[in-house]
C-alpha cells in the first residue's frame, strides 16, 4: 500500500475546451479534493494524438510509478493496449473507459489494469435518434453531424442513428457531414444545409452536444432556433439549459464528472488497502457497461447545474465502486 | 583647387585571413571623377562599401567636407550624400522603376508622411531619370528592364541623393559598365562624365582605356594597399598596369594563330529558332575553332546560347553534335554531352555564393569524381587547388565560400569549374572576362587559345569587338535575333571591323 | 519562394493575376449547374458568412507572407481574444458587461501578441516560423487558463445580435470582413506599410540598403496580422456565443493555404491582398459546394486537395520553363 | 539576388561552437530537469525518451531532405497516416511482406508528389498540402476509424522492443538519420541538393538535374514517412487516419530548432537529431513535472522560441524570414 501523501492521480485525455471534457476534469477534481489529493492531481491532454497519450504516461512514470493511477480516455481504441502494458510494466494502475478494441480484458492477467468502464455508444446513438424522430412526428428530413469520423464513439452513434431510421420508414436522411465534435465547424454546415434544403429540415441531429448547439446558433441566425428540434450526446450543462429553455429536445449523459472520478476512485481504494488487488475482483467489476441518461424536457430540469460532490460520494465509496454498472461488457 | 569633399583615412578592413584593405588613404574633390583600378582581390569593392557604409572599417576614418563621419550603415551614408551603384545590381526586381529610384525617399510623393501619392512619385522619378537624359517608363516593373536600363535606374536612384543631401552628391560606381554592350557604353561613359557637373564620383572600372577616357585621377590599389596616384598626364595605360599587377605585366590580348588543319564540324546548329528571340540560326563550329558571336542587346544571342545549353527550348530546328543530332532537355543533357556555359551574371548564376570554393569547382563533375559511391575527396581536392593556383584564385582558400571571393575570383571560379576535370567538347562563353583585371584578363584569353587548340570548340560572347576580332577564328553578326553576317577570320582587319561596325 | 527569371534576358512572364479569379468563376458556375439552389441569395449569404473569418485572417497574413515571413499564430491569438471578449462583455462568468468597451480591449491581446511575434523576428532574429510556433503555443495555453475549464457564454444579446444578423440580406460579419479586405487593399497599394512590404519580400537586404527600417515594418505586419486575428477571433465568438480555446482551429493552415493558392507565394514580394481574399473565397465556396453536391465527408478534404492543385496547375502552366526554379 | 552581403548582425562565433550549440540545448536541458529530479536520467527514462524522440526523428528526417532543397513537406504527417492505416489493413494477410510492399507505396506517393512539384512547377507548399489532403482523404475512406493491429503485429512489433536499454525504434531512427547524414556529406546527391538549396539555378547552370535531386527528395521523403507510419503502428498497435496529425508542426519545428534555414541550403541532419532531442525532451519534461496542461503549451511555447534564438546560426543566416 502507498502513504496517501504518495499517490499521484492522473486523468489522462483528449483536451480540455470542450465542456464534455472539461466536466471530466471537474469531476476528476472534485474526487481529488473530496480525498485531499489534490495537490497530486495531474491533467495529461493528447489533442488527438495517440503517440502522444502514451508518451505522456511514460514521461509521467520516471518516478513513483507505483502509486501512481491512471484514470484514461483512450484517444483511440487501440491505445489503450499500450497504455495498460505501460502500466503493467512501471507498477502503475490504470482504469479506461470508452472502448478498449477487441479481446483485450482486464482480467486476462493484467494485474495493475484495475477496470474497464465501457460505454455503450451505439445505444446513446439510438436513444436521441428516438428522441428525436418523436419530436418530429415520425415524419420529415433529418441533416446529421457526425464527430471525427476516426473515433469510436462517432461511428457508434452515426450507427445508432441509422438503425433508427430503419424503422421509421417517415423520416429521411437529407444528408450527413462531419464536424469533428466542434461547436465552430458545425455553424457553417448548418448553414449551408439551410440554404439548401430550406423548409424540408425537420430535425437536427448531432453526435455530440457541442455540435448540436453549433447548428442551434445557425438556426438561431436564421431565426428557426426553437423551431426544429435538435439532439446531441454528452448532457453538458449549456445543452440541458436549451433543452430547458425548448431549444434542444435530447441529449445522452454519461455523465462526465463520474467518468473523470470513478477510475481515480477505484485507484485510492485499491491503493490505500481498501478493496482488495483487482486481481481477485469478479470480472464484472472489471469490465462493465456505465448506465447512461437520456435527458429531454420532462427530466432536464434535474440535471441542470453543476452537481454538488455530495452527489457522487457513495458511488466513490470503495464498497459500491460498480453502483452504475448495467453489466458485464465482454 | 579647393579642399578635398571626401577623405577616407588610413581605413584597414581585415576578414579572416585576408587583409581586404591596409591603410588606405585617398580624397575625392567636388566637380570630378576619380579612378579606382586594382586587381581583381585588391579590394576596390571592399573601400566602396566602406564609403558607403555598408560595411565597417576596422580603423581609419571617413572625413567629408572636414567632418568625421560614422556611418553606421547605408541610410547613414546617404544622408551625408554619399551613394553606391553596386558590382552586383541592388534594384528590387518586384517594383517599379520609380519606386526603386525613390525608394525609402519618397519626400513629396508621401502625403502625410504615409500615403503614396504614385502620380507624384511618378514625376518625381521621372525628373531624376531626366537628368540622365533617360525615357525609361516609371511605373515600367523592374524585372521587365535590360540590364542596361536598370543600370541607368540605378544611376538615377543615386541621383536623388543630390536633393536630399542638398549637397552635391559623392557617387561611388563599382564597375559600373562591365556589363554594358558596346553601344550602350558611350552613352554610359558620357552619363559617367556628365555627373562631375552634379556630383564627385569614384569609379572602378577594369578598363583602363575608359578610366582613362572618363576620370580626371586615379588611384591604384595593390593588395589592399593604396600604391599610387596620377593625375593629367602621368596617367597612362601601362604604367598604370604594371602598379596593379606588380612585377607582373601583361599586355592585350595576343591575336590567335589560326588552327593548324581544318577539323571535323563538332557542333551543327541548323534552322534553330525560339519564339521571337531569334529565328533561322545555321552555322558550324570544328574542334579547336573560336566562333565569336557579336550582336547587340535584343540580338538573341544570348538566347541562342542559353538553348545550345539546353536552358531554353527551341521551337525550331536542330542541333547536332559530332554529327548526330542530340535532344538537350535541360542543361544536364548538354553537360553530358561536353558542353559548358559560363554564364555572363556569376553572382546569380555562375557560383552557389553559400558553397565553398572547392564544392563550386567540383559541382558540374561530381559524377567524375566518384570513388563507388562516393565523392573521391582527396582527387576532388587536389584538383581544386590544382585550377585555384593555375587562375590565381585568390584567397587560396578552397574552404572559403565562394560568396566572399571578390568579383573577379568569383569570374574565374565559375569557369575552372568547367575545365577541373578534362576541358569539354564545346564551350560556351558569355563575357568571359567580364570583371577581370587587366592580367587576368589576359591570362583568360590566352587560355581560350590554349583551350582551343586543345580541340575544344569555343563559342564567344566577347567583351568587346576587339576581344572577338581578336580571338575568333569566325565572327557571327547577330541583329534582331538573325544572322546578318559572317566573317572569316582572314577578314579580322581594319576593312573587316567597318563592316561589322555597320553591320551591328 | 521562386527565383525571377534574369531579367531582360527572359522577359518574366507573371503569374495571370486573374488566374485566381477564373477558378473562382469556374468554381461557381460549375457548382451552379451542378445543384441550381447554390446560386440562391440564401446560399451565396452562407458563403459570404463563412468567408468573412478566414478574409479577415487572411488579410493580416498577406502583408506577412508578402513580407516572406509567416505567421502560425492566429489559432492562438484567435483563442486568446476570443476568451478576453467573452470574460470582458456580460457574460456567464464574472460581473463584467463592457460591452463596446470590452470589444476594444479584447483587441489588445492580438495586438500585443502580434507585437511580441515581430520583436522575436526582428530583435532576436527567430524565424518566424518558430517565433509564431511559439506565440500559438503560448497564447493558446493563456486561453486555456482564461477558459479554466468553463467556457464563458457571451450573454450580451447586443453582441450575439450583431454576429448572427444581417444588415439587408448581407450578414454583419460578412461587411465587416469586406471593409477589412477594403481597407488592406488600400494599405498595401496606397502606403508606405504596403509598398515597403512588397520591397522587403523581393529582397530584405537590398530593402535595408535603401535605408528601410525593415524591422518596424515586419514587426507592423506581425501586429496587424495578430490585430486582425484577435478581431477575427472575437467576431467568430459573437457568432457561436461562447469564448472558446478552439475557436480558430485549424484556421492557420487554411489561412495560408488561403493566401498561397491566391498567388502569394511563400518567399513573398508578389501577389497581396486581393489575391488572397480570392483564395479564401475559393476554399469558402469549395467547401460549401461539395456540402451542396453531396460529396462524402470522408472524400472532402481530398478533393478539396485535388482542386487546389488542379487550378494551380492551371493558373501557372504558362509560367513553365527550364530555367524558373519554383521551391 | 540580394545583392552584397548584409553585415552580420552579431560577431560570427567559431564555427566549432556554434555547430555545438544546437546539441547543447538539449543537453542543457536535460541536465535541469536532472537536477530537479534524477530519476529523470535514469537510464529506463533516458531509453524511454529516445524511444518517444523515434517517429519525430524519421518524419523530421524525410523533412529534412525537402527543406534542404528550399522547400517544405506538408504531407509527412498524412503520409504516415495513411502507411498506418494500410499496414493495420494489409499485416493480418500479409504478414511481414506489407511492411516493404506500403514502404514502396509511400515513396511512390512521394515520388508522385515530386513530380506534380518538378513537372508542374508549383510550389512544393502546395503541391505538398494538396497531397496530403489526399492522403489524409484515402486513408480516412480505407480506414474508417482506428484500426486496431494484432495479427501481424510482430512484422512492426520488434520496434518497441529494446536491446540494452535501447529502444529499437531509437535504433532504427537514427540508423536511418545516419544513413541520410552520410548521403548529405558523402554522395554527390549531397552536393546536389545543397546546391539547389542555395541557388537552384546556378545549379541548373552547372549541369544539376536539379528536377531528379527534388524527386529523389521526396522520394525519400515519401520513404520516411512510411517508415514513421510503421514506428506508430508498432507503438499504438492500431492503424488510423488521424495518428500524425499533431506530428506535422513538429516535425517541421524539430528541423528548424536545431537551426536548419527554412530557405534551404544551410543546415544538416546533425542539427535535426539536435532539434528533436530539444522537442522530445521538452515534452517528456513538461510531462514529468506534472504541469497544469494550460501551462504545459505556454511552457513549451517559451522553451521552443528560446532553443531556436540560441541555435539559429547568424553567420550562414543572414535575413532571417
Ligand atoms: N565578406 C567577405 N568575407 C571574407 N573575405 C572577403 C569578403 N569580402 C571580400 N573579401 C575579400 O577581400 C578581398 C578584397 O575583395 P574586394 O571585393 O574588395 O576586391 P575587388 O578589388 O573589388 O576585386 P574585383 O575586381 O575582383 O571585384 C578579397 O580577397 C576578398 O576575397
Ligand atoms: N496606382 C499606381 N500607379 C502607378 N504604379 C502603380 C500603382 N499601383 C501599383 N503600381 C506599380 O505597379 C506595379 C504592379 O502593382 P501590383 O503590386 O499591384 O502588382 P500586380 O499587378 O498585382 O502583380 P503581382 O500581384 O503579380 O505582383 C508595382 O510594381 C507598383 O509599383
Ligand atoms: O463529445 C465527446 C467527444 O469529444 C469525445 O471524443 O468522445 C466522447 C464525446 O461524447
Ligand atoms: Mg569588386
Ligand atoms: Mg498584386
Amino acid at each position: 500500500a502507498c502513504d496517501k501523501s504518495e499517490i499521484r492521480l492522473v486523468n489522462s485525455m483528449r483536451e480540455i475546451a470542450q465542456p464534455y471534457h472539461a466536466n471530466v476534469d471537474k469531476g476528476a477534481r472534485m474526487f481529488a479534493r473530496w480525498a485531499g489529493l489534490e495537490r497530486n492531481y495531474v491533467l495529461q491532454l493528447n489533442h488527438g494524438d495517440s503517440a502522444k497519450q502514451v508518451s505522456l504516461m511514460r514521461g509521467l512514470l520516471a518516478t513513483n510509478a507505483r502509486c501512481t493511477v491512471f484514470n484514461v480516455e483512450p484517444n483511440a481504441d487501440p491505445v489503450i493496449k499500450p497504455m495498460v502494458d505501460t502500466a503493467q510494466r512501471a507498477g502503475a494502475w490504470i482504469v479506461t473507459h470508452w472502448a478498449h478494441g477487441e479481446g483485450l480484458h482486464p482480467f486476462d492477467g493484467y494485474g495493475q489494469w484495475i477496470a474497464h468502464v465501457a460505454v455503450d455508444s451505439l445505444e446513446a446513438g439510438r436513444a436521441i435518434s428516438v428522441a428525436l424522430a418523436d419530436a418530429m412526428g415520425g415524419e420529415g428530413g433529418i441533416v446529421a453531424l457526425q464527430g471525427r469520423l476516426d473515433t469510436d464513439p462517432a461511428r457508434k452513434r452515426y450507427a445508432g442513428l441509422q438503425q433508427v431510421l430503419k424503422d421509421r420508414p417517415g423520416l429521411r436522411l437529407l444528408d450527413q457531414q462531419a464536424a469533428n465534435w466542434d461547436r465552430t465547424a458545425a455553424f457553417p454546415v448548418m448553414q449551408t444545409w439551410l440554404a439548401k434544403y430550406g423548409g424540408r429540415i425537420k430535425g437536427v441531429w448531432a453526435a455530440n452536444d457541442d455540435m448540436a448547439l453549433g447548428a442551434l446558433e445557425a438556426l438561431r441566425a436564421a431565426g428557426l432556433a426553437g423551431r426544429i428540434p435538435v439532439v446531441g450526446v454528452d448532457g453538458i450543462p449549456e445543452a440541458i439549459a436549451a433543452i430547458v429553455k425548448g431549444e434542444m429536445r435530447a441529449t445522452v449523459s454519461s455523465d462526465a464528472y463520474y467518468q473523470g472520478s470513478i477510475g481515480l476512485a477505484m485507484g485510492v481504494c485499491v491503493l490505500t488497502g481498501q478493496t482488495p488487488a483487482p486481481a481477485a475482483w469478479p470480472r464484472d467489476r472489471r469490465e462493465f457497461y456505465l448506465k447512461l441518461q437520456l435527458i429531454t424536457p420532462h427530466n432536464a430540469a434535474q440535471f441542470r447545474g453543476d452537481p454538488p460532490p455530495s452527489a457522487y460520494i457513495p458511488e466513490w465509496d470503495c464498497a459500491h465502486l460498480w453502483k452504475r454498472s448495467t453489466g458485464p461488457a465482454f | 583647387m579647393s579642399g578635398p569633399v571626401l577623405r577616407v583615412e588610413r581605413v584597414s578592413k581585415r576578414y579572416a585571413g585576408v587583409r581586404a584593405l591596409d591603410e588606405v588613404t585617398l580624397e575625392l574633390r567636388a566637380g570630378e571623377v576619380v579612378g579606382l583600378v586594382g586587381a581583381n582581390g585588391a579590394g576596390k569593392s571592399t573601400l566602396l562599401k566602406v564609403m558607403a557604409g555598408l560595411c565597417q572599417p576596422d580603423s581609419g576614418r571617413i572625413v567629408l567636407r572636414g567632418r568625421e563621419l560614422a556611418l553606421r550603415d547605408r541610410a547613414a551614408a546617404a544622408a551625408a550624400g554619399i551613394g553606391m551603384v553596386f558590382q552586383e545590381q541592388s534594384l528590387l526586381p518586384n517594383l517599379s522603376v520609380a519606386e526603386n529610384i525613390m525608394l525609402g525617399h519618397e519626400g513629396a510623393a508621401l502625403r502625410a508622411g504615409l500615403f503614396y501619392d504614385w502620380t507624384a512619385l511618378n514625376a518625381l522619378a521621372a525628373a531624376q531619370l531626366g537628368k540622365l537624359g533617360s525615357a525609361i517608363a516609371p511605373s515600367a516593373r523592374t524585372d521587365g528592364l535590360s540590364f542596361g536600363e536598370r543600370q541607368v535606374v540605378e544611376l538615377a536612384k543615386v541621383l536623388t541623393l543630390e536633393e536630399r543631401a542638398r549637397q552635391r552628391p559623392v557617387i561611388l560606381l563599382d564597375e559600373p559598365t562591365c556589363m554594358l554592350e558596346a553601344e550602350q557604353l558611350d552613352t554610359a561613359l558620357a552619363r559617367i562624365r556628365g555627373l562631375r557637373e552634379r556630383a564627385s564620383v569614384l569609379f572602378v572600372s577594369h578598363r583602363l582605356d575608359e578610366v582613362l577616357r572618363v576620370c580626371d585621377r586615379v588611384y591604384v590599389l595593390r593588395e589592399g594597399r593604396c600604391v599610387a596616384e596620377r593625375a593629367g598626364a602621368d596617367r597612362d595605360a601601362d604604367a598604370l598596369r604594371r602598379l596593379m599587377l606588380g612585377a607582373a605585366t601583361a599586355g592585350a590580348a595576343p591575336r590567335r594563330a589560326a588552327p593548324a588543319t581544318p577539323s571535323p564540324p563538332l557542333l551543327r546548329v541548323h534552322g534553330l529558332g525560339h519564339g521571337a528571340r531569334y529565328r533561322d540560326v545555321c552555322f558550324e563550329l570544328r574542334a579547336g575553332e573560336v566562333l565569336g558571336i557579336v550582336g547587340g542587346a535584343g540580338s538573341g544571342r544570348e538566347h541562342l546560347c542559353l538553348t545550345l545549353f539546353g536552358a531554353l527550348a527551341p521551337d525550331a530546328g536542330e542541333i547536332a553534335l559530332d554529327g548526330r543530332p542530340v535532344r538537350l532537355n535541360e542543361p544536364a543533357d548538354a553537360v553530358r554531352h561536353g558542353i559548358a556555359y559560363v554564364p555572363a551574371e556569376r553572382g546569380a548564376e555562375g557560383v552557389v555564393a553559400g558553397m565553398s570554393v572547392r564544392e563550386n569547382m567540383s559541382l558540374a563533375h561530381l559524377d567524375r569524381l566518384r570513388r563507388g559511391p562516393f565523392i573521391d575527396r582527396a582527387r576532388e581536392g587536389a584538383l581544386v587547388e590544382r585550377w585555384m593556383a593555375r587562375l590565381r584564385i585568390t584567397p587560396r582558400d578552397a574552404q572559403a565560400p565562394a560568396g566572399h571571393l571578390s568579383g573577379g575570383n568569383q569570374q574565374k571560379l565559375a569557369l575552372a569549374k568547367w575545365l577541373l576535370v578534362h576541358p569539354p567538347k564545346v564551350l560556351i562563353l558569355d563575357h568571359p572576362a567580364r570583371g577581370l583585371d587587366v592580367g587576368a584578363r589576359a591570362e583568360i584569353l590566352a587560355l581560350i587559345g590554349e583551350l582551343a587548340a586543345g580541340g575544344v570548340g569555343v563559342l564567344l560572347l566577347a567583351d568587346t569587338l576587339e576581344e572577338a576580332l581578336a580571338l575568333s577564328d569566325t565572327v557571327l553578326v547577330m541583329r534582331d535575333g538573325a544572322v546578318v553576317g559572317r566573317l572569316p577570320r582572314s577578314d579580322g582587319t581594319a576593312a573587316g571591323r567597318r563592316m561589322l561596325e555597320r553591320l551591328l | 519562394m521562386e527565383t525571377q527569371h534574369r531579367p531582360g534576358l527572359l522577359s518574366p512572364a507573371r503569374p495571370r493575376p486573374w488566374g485566381p479569379g477564373l477558378a473562382l468563376l469556374a468554381l461557381c458556375v460549375g457548382f451552379g449547374l451542378a445543384e441550381p439552389r447554390f446560386a440562391t441569395a440564401h446560399n451565396l449569404a452562407a458563403i459570404a458568412d463563412r468567408s468573412a473569418v478566414p478574409l479577415i485572417l487572411a488579410v493580416g497574413m498577406s502583408f506577412v507572407v508578402l513580407q516572406g515571413s509567416i505567421d502560425l499564430a492566429l489559432e492562438g491569438v484567435m483563442a486568446a481574444c476570443s476568451l478576453g471578449l467573452a470574460l470582458l462583455v456580460l457574460n456567464s462568468r464574472n460581473a463584467l458587461d463592457l460591452g463596446g468597451a470590452g470589444l476594444a480591449l479584447a483587441l489588445l491581446p492580438g495586438l500585443l501578441l502580434g507585437l511580441l511575434n515581430g520583436a522575436l523576428v526582428s530583435r532576436l532574429g527567430v524565424p518566424s516560423f518558430m517565433a509564431t510556433l511559439g506565440v500559438w503555443s503560448a497564447s493558446l495555453g493563456a486561453a486555456m487558463l482564461l477558459s479554466g475549464g468553463q467556457p464563458p457564454l457571451i450573454l450580451d444579446q447586443g453582441m450575439r445580435g450583431f454576429g448572427l444578423g444581417r444588415t439587408g440580406a448581407v450578414p454583419n460579419l460578412a461587411l465587416v470582413a469586406g471593409a477589412v479586405v477594403a481597407l488592406g487593399c488600400l494599405l498595401q497599394r496606397y502606403t508606405r506599410f504596403g509598398r515597403y512590404s512588397v520591397a522587403i519580400g523581393g529582397g530584405e537586404a537590398l530593402a535595408r540598403q535603401s535605408g528601410i527600417a525593415a524591422d518596424r515594418y515586419k514587426v507592423a505586419a506581425f501586429a496587424l496580422s495578430g490585430l486582425l486575428a484577435g478581431l477575427a477571433g472575437i467576431l467568430a465568438s459573437t457568432q457561436i456565443g461562447l469564448g472558446h480555446v478552439d475557436i480558430g482551429l485549424g484556421q492557420t493552415l487554411a489561412t495560408i493555404t488561403a493566401v498561397v493558392i491566391g498567388g502569394t507565394p511563400l518567399g513573398g514580394g508578389r501577389g497581396g491582398v486581393l489575391r488572397s481574399a480570392l483564395g479564401v473565397l475559393i476554399l469558402a465556396v469549395l467547401a460549401n459546394g461539395m456540402i451542396f453536391v453531396g460529396v462524402a465527408p470522408e472524400l472532402q478534404k481530398a478533393v478539396q486537395g485535388a482542386i487546389i492543385l488542379l487550378a494551380s496547375l492551371l493558373a501557372t502552366w504558362h509560367l513553365r520553363g527550364r530555367l524558373r526554379a519554383v521551391a | 539576388m540580394d545583392g552584397p552581403a548584409p553585415a552580420a548582425r552579431r560577431p560570427a562565433l567559431a564555427p566549432a561552437l556554434a555547430a555545438a550549440i544546437p546539441l547543447a540545448v538539449p543537453l542543457a536541458l536535460l541536465a535541469g530537469l536532472g537536477l530537479v529530479e534524477p530519476a529523470f536520467l535514469s537510464l529506463d527514462n533516458l531509453g524511454m525518451m529516445a524511444g518517444e524522440s523515434s517517429v519525430l526523428l524519421l518524419l523530421a528526417g524525410g523533412q529534412t531532405l525537402v527543406i534542404l532543397l528550399g522547400g517544405i513537406d506538408l504531407s509527412m504527417a498524412a503520409l504516415a497516416a495513411l502507411a498506418s492505416v494500410l499496414l493495420a489493413l494489409a499485416l493480418p494477410g500479409m504478414g511481414a511482406g506489407a511492411v516493404p510492399a506500403v514502404l514502396a507505396l509511400t515513396a511512390a506517393i512521394g515520388l508522385c508528389q515530386g513530380l506534380a512539384h518538378v513537372r508542374g512547377q508549383l510550389p512544393s507548399l502546395v503541391v505538398t498540402l494538396a497531397g496530403g489532403a489526399i492522403c489524409a482523404g484515402v486513408a480516412l475512406t480505407l480506414g474508417h476509424a482506428t484500426i486496431p493491429v494484432t495479427d501481424g503485429y510482430g512484422a512492426v512489433g520488434w520496434l518497441e522492443g529494446a536491446s540494452l536499454g535501447v529502444p529499437h525504434s531509437f535504433a532504427f531512427a537514427l540508423a536511418a538519420l545516419t544513413a541520410l547524414a552520410a548521403c548529405l556529406r558523402w554522395l554527390a546527391f549531397g552536393r546536389r541538393v545543397y546546391a539547389v538549396g542555395l541557388n537552384p539555378r546556378a545549379a541548373l547552370l552547372s549541369g544539376v538535374r536539379v528536377g531528379r535531386v527534388k524527386l529523389a527528395a521526396f522520394t525519400l521523403s515519401g520513404l520516411f514517412s512510411g517508415l514513421a507510419g510503421m514506428a506508430l503502428v508498432a507503438r499504438t498497435y492500431s492503424g488510423s487516419p488521424s495518428i500524425a496529425d499533431s506530428l506535422l508542426l513538429p516535425s517541421i519545428a524539430a528541423v528548424l530548432i536545431g537551426g536548419n534555414a527554412i530557405t534551404g541550403g544551410v543546415g544538416g541532419m546533425g542539427r535535426t537529431l539536435a532539434g528533436v532531442l530539444t522537442l522530445t525532451v521538452l515534452r517528456i519534461g513538461i510531462a514529468a513535472a506534472g504541469l497544469d496542461p494550460a501551462y504545459e503549451p505556454i511552457v513549451y511555447g517559451v522553451l521552443i522560441v528560446l532553443a531556436a534564438a540560441l541555435t539559429i546560426d547568424r553567420s550562414k543566416i543572414g535575413v532571417t524570414k
